[in-house]
């Protein structure tokens, strides 16, 4: 069956990422597809370039890249969300004057409406808040 | 306001109409960005022709009361959102009567939108006729 | 005499009993944020024994259209009168 | 049949009275994270109802030291049958 | 387990000994980061040189079973930094017997740390003798 | 008096930033000293140099600067709490081999002690969670 996750939470303040890569490992091992994780609210902060956790805590940015390295699995965050909680990807770091950025590839922003798109058009949506 | 749904229902989507999605909101205006960003999922889905629902349970039902302001540094509630709901064609909007009750809150008090109270088999009746829920 | 600000509503959370557990006969609560839903009539179960030091900040009320539907026993001030309550407080303890 | 996701405490949150109201008779129920909680002996009056349609997360049980402490009616599933859940159910609903 | 508190107290801090800081933990291991991240300002706070209480209540008494473990992707949950309070000097560890009840608890299941248990009164003295409180 | 501000939670998810600011408003106005403002948890947010709100709401980050460049506050952000969550000033980003940086002056990256330091030096500590 094809699976989409949708992430709420931010990393290391609530356990929404761990328990949503958690699953994500559970359900291709059981031979299912990954299409989109899409991250919301908080979840956002998942995408952040810069995440430097301590080396004998989980790396969850990575954790996101090898998901999508090995199963194709789209890393789409939402702009709006996105844009106010500051993580801008190159080009829309230039549209707002800033120096760098915060948001790089595999992670795209992208609409909102790639979250209905990947609740209405897979098997599955299961939600992590 | 419950005039819809008027055939008793047993847990089933009897007499509820079929949709795309039903986006719950369960948060107030103002203390979080929840409310304002389901409001904003349920528009878009409408603007991509979906079918979509609102059941405003929990504390998500202190949206539809009147009188709500900007917030001292200006920010926004959510009254602006659900005036802007019926240019979106987000028509299906449904209040759970227990969450109003347990607010002290009647039919009368929820006047931003035009609703229908839904008593416990109408949530679920809800529920089960939508192919797919977010919750907010 | 220490000043409790609680920003949760009681009909959400379950944080108000352990507030009450941990407030002193002489301690104040202010509700703040979406904690002014515990300022509704029907809230009063949650909030019981707090006669005279129970307040509201008037700021939240008024941005969520609930100004008009206090319950009696809550007094209403403004983020001066915060300011006032936390002046006049040994310390102030935030529950959330 | 809907698989309605839960990961809060029943000791702190109140969230509970409104998925007991949105399940239908078939429906079931998964805790996971802090929503663990609610498989302790005491949180059976928060969760009545549920006989054979609840389930808990070992994982979320395992590292919180809750394994052993489950009420009987808790039907306890790892990560795999997490997932054989959501296959089962038509669709999953999030409480959060 | 709640020797140290025999005298009867009436809401002032009889018998308590005044304290710097008080650390009010409310939350379980692993859901969040809330209670690592108080236990690490009372060590630090500790460190400092000051007098430092820690009082777990709602469910940040959870904190205290036995038997936990890293979570599923090798994350960490509080135990390890329980373990290491006594190197810090934060030995005013007090329990609210209350949230403790609430749970089916017992003395007896909060094993991790050697704790004081507290009833309203006690509880209400204990937030009164420490110049300040921090909650997480 | 002398206050401080301990700010948990995330700019544009909660309204603890909202909620601080304005409290910080009304004790200046009413002659207090404020200090200092601690951000924590997800309160390091707040000094993400890249936000970019929509011109209709305020722009939390600038209400920051405004305080400390006004009132002498200074804006201390948790170095734990923040590097976990990608917020890395330049010193920090070129320790984690990392380009550009996310936080920059008046933020300053700080230790926990100064969490400890504002609670217990000043004659009042309120939280915004």
């Amino acid at each position: 069956m094809r699976y989409a996750l949708a992430v709420y939470g931010g990393p290391y303040s609530q356990q929404a990422s761990h328990s949503a890569l958690r699953f994500a490992d559970a359900l291709l091992a059981r031979g299912h597809q990954l299409t989109t994780v899409f991250f919301y609210h908080d979840g956002v902060y998942n995408a952040a370039n810069m995440m430097a956790p301590p080396q004998d805590e989980p790396h969850l940015r990575d954790r996101w890249l090898s998901l999508a390295e090995n199963h194709a699995t789209r890393l789409q965050v939402c702009v709006a969300a996105g844009l106010r909680r500051g993580m801008l990807d190159e080009r829309e770091a230039a549209r707002h004057g800033k120096q760098g950025h915060t948001l790089e590839a595999p992670f795209e922003l992208t609409g909102l409406g790639q979250l209905v798109e990947a609740t209405l058009d897979n098997d599955h949506l299961i939600t992590f808040a | 306001m419950s005039d819809v749904m008027t055939a008793p229902l047993a847990g089933d989507d009897a007499g509820m109409a079929a949709g795309d999605l039903l986006v719950m909101l369960r948060h107030g205006p103002h203390g979080s960005s929840w409310l304002r960003e389901g409001l904003e999922a349920a528009m878009v889905a409408a603007a991509f022709g979906r079918e979509v629902g609102l059941l405003f349970t929990g504390d998500g039902v202190m949206a539809l009361l009147e009188g709500q302001q900007v917030g001292p540094l200006g920010q926004k509630g959510s009254d602006n959102l659900l005036a802007a709901l019926e240019m979106y064609d987000v028509e299906r909007c449904y209040v759970d009567a227990a969450a109003l009750r347990a607010r002290g809150l009647t039919a009368q008090d929820v006047t931003l939108l035009p609703v229908t109270l839904l008593e416990h088999d109408e949530v679920v009746a809800l529920t089960t006729a939508f192919s797919r829920v977010l919750s907010f | 005499m220490n000043l409790h600000l609680l920003n949760r509503s009681p009909f959400s959370s379950r944080i108000h009993d352990d507030v009450l557990n941990a407030m002193g006969p002489e301690d104040q609560l202010l509700l703040i944020e979406d904690g002014v839903n515990g300022a509704l009539d029907n809230a009063e179960q949650h909030l019981a024994g707090l006669e005279g030091r129970l307040f509201a900040l008037r700021e939240d009320l008024e941005s969520r259209g609930l100004l008009g539907r206090c319950a009696e026993n809550v007094i209403v001030v403004d983020v001066d009168g915060f300011v006032a309550l936390t002046e006049a407080a040994d310390k102030t303890v935030s529950w959330f």
